[in-house]
């Protein structure tokens, strides 16, 4: 079926997705803020939330002091996550399903004047 | 409005001429404008554009909130200040700039550092509220500020290349505290004495901060103002980036339905982190 | 490099601290800064913060062109001039401005309005070229100006609650006459006189111009220019748009392979319009 | 097969597309910047490009003076035409083929300053 077919369409793609630090939190990544990356495949069945992404991040992004990053199982206070420039609060936060092609930020805020 | 006028003079007519034709402003904005007061808290690198542009579009009332003095080291961004008037307090040398600009304004000079002792009876004296400040403390005490005395908060900030400005405690939208409920590690806190900043990235933010404070004063003719919004910029790169941000939370701490926070707190306690972004001597050089 | 410098001094070093603590600009930066000129075109609502934020980077000569004198009705936006300078050339008084902000910087007004006979050896004199101006004459004139003495052009217009800026003649990017080879309809042309102008807006941008003529001088390590590119904001609706634009015509009358404009016209004829933007009467009132 | 399937899925969506006017474009639409358009079909084999597109807003968008908008068969100096955030010139311009959720903006350059 057409549903079908897109579906394994889609899924072909699914991992690959752009990871974005700014605001200051690009220091955690060495100063590089774009990142084209390829998520694992999640399995038959299973989904791949933004809690398996911050993991996957941490492991193989930030370079030093995860923990300026990670606190539990959630980003620090003072990181703002965007899923297509839109507050990931309004999308399930850690439970929003990762789309092929999002565009994920993360921001550091700012306080400086 | 803050200050009862029913109708602009030809003096005000012709100098405004060139905003009031236009329908998203018009005669009606114009008078709302002089009509309103405006508290700028802060008189640096963002606080300095925001204030010459509201002095100049006609505001009624600006206060100035600042208890620091000038430096040379300001002058690379804080344009409003002079080498003659280095040592003098920053409210009174912005006043001095802004009223050799325009007559039309009344500016209100405050060389104090806002706490939670003095910052409520001031900021009730105003209809908005311009976080121009450098400081993660000062920051959030803005934020329970403004939302205990119901006044919109048009927040920027600044750092190297990049800027950020949304509106807090506005229309439905979020609070700081519903953004940020946890001040961050001290250690994540990074000011532009440490991370360094280019003059003209506050520059920019601050004219933004600016603009929103007009659209708020002038009201819906004047477009969509910037809260539950984010405005992201990355002066390096030329980016920009407009983000939709989480409605008010119910759940805040301040502006939530059973607000924790109903009076100030001690903020430096809080936020482990003080007021004071002094140098800390160059060591990347 | 306009001016011999090998080293900044101490001075300096305290000074723009902050800027020059950035990897992006660093000592290097802030040295081609002091050794850099700039010759910018207007010191109206644009030419404004984009001179007052340069003088704060620390560019070491910025010229500033403009036959026009101080009116009231300028200083809801051309924030560098005063009341008191009223009826004093614009050139002059942003030059008072700037002196009394930095004492590191060499202002060179000139009181005149460019043209097909001056312009060229004025050009000549400097690194890069900044468009302030407010009519459709003069952008030709400067975009030609500029092709013939490999100079980039900062391009920034400001319009309502609108703004537009770009870079032209840089780095295999277009020039103004590769996106417009033909002058618009002069009945299609509105200036700030006629379609209002909300001031803060041409502060935006200049502001904005000063941010890429910084990168422009300190090269590759302070980002991406807007060449190639350009920038759209809508202030009103507080939203940016940066788009991709054309590469430099083989075709172009000016840039192209085979010019045919070799040196300069009279460009009143040309653009059926003139370089004077003076009010008509305030008919929409 | 698949190619086809979506080929269909997007065929049924082609139309829709989003015109935005700026920079003094929208005074010839009544002040209204954003306008989402769902276009006539194209028949069978035929396509539909930037050439008729034009055609189809002047006659069904500018409500005054389409004269400021067309000259000719394309858009009157002064006017910038962007595709997705791109200056037409880079593609195709007239023969550009509009495609499902198109964003097409037309700028008036300004001059005031
Ligand atoms: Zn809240
Ligand atoms: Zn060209």
């Amino acid at each position: 079926s057409l549903a079908r077919s897109l579906s394994l369409f889609v899924e072909t793609y699914l991992m690959e997705v752009k990871l974005e630090f700014s605001g200051g939190a690009e220091l955690l990544t060495e100063n590089v803020k774009k990142h084209q990356v390829k998520l694992p495949e999640p399995k038959e069945g299973e989904k791949y939330t933004m809690k398996e992404l911050l993991v996957w991040v941490k492991d193989n992004i930030i370079k030093e002091r995860p923990e300026l990053f990670l606190q539990g199982d959630t980003v620090r206070p003072g990181i703002l996550v965007l899923v297509n420039d839109t507050d990931w609060e309004l999308l399930d936060q850690l439970k929003y399903e990762v789309k092929a092609n999002d565009t994920i930020v993360f921001i550091s805020t700012l306080h400086g004047g | 409005p803050s200050i009862q006028r029913t109708s602009l003079n030809n003096a005000e007519i012709s100098r405004y001429s060139r905003q009031l034709i236009m329908p998203q402003i018009g005669l009606k904005g114009q008078l709302k404008l002089a009509q309103a007061s405006v508290l700028i808290v802060g008189a640096g690198g963002l606080g300095c554009p925001a204030a010459l542009y509201l002095a100049a579009a006609g505001i009624g009332r600006i206060g100035i909130v600042d208890g620091d003095e000038v430096d040379l080291s300001n002058l690379h961004r804080q344009v409003l200040h002079t080498e003659s008037r280095v040592g003098v307090p920053k409210s009174l040398s912005a006043k001095q700039s802004l009223e050799s600009l325009t007559s039309h304004v009344q500016v209100v000079p405050y060389c104090i550092y806002l706490d939670q002792h003095n910052a409520l009876p001031l900021i009730k004296q105003y209809d908005i509220l311009v976080d121009a400040t450098d400081n993660v403390a000062t920051r959030y005490l803005l934020n329970d500020a403004a939302v205990l005395s119901g006044v919109p908060l048009v927040s920027g900030s600044a750092l190297r290349g990049e800027g950020q400005l949304t509106i807090y405690n506005h229309n439905g939208g979020p609070c700081y505290r519903c953004l940020f409920p946890t001040p961050p590690p001290a250690e994540t806190v990074t000011n532009c004495s440490d991370g360094g900043v280019l003059g003209v990235v506050p520059g920019i933010i601050g004219c933004l901060q600016a603009m929103e404070v007009i659209k708020l004063i002038v009201g819906p003719t004047a477009g969509e103002t910037l809260s539950s919004r984010m405005l992201l910029m990355d002066g390096f790169e030329a980016t920009f980036r407009t983000i939709r941000l989480r409605p008010k939370k119910p759940t805040c701490a301040v502006c939530g339905d059973e607000p924790s926070v109903t009076q100030l707190i001690d903020y430096a306690a809080f936020t482990g982190s003080n007021a004071c972004d002094k140098v800390k001597g160059l060591s990347v050089l």
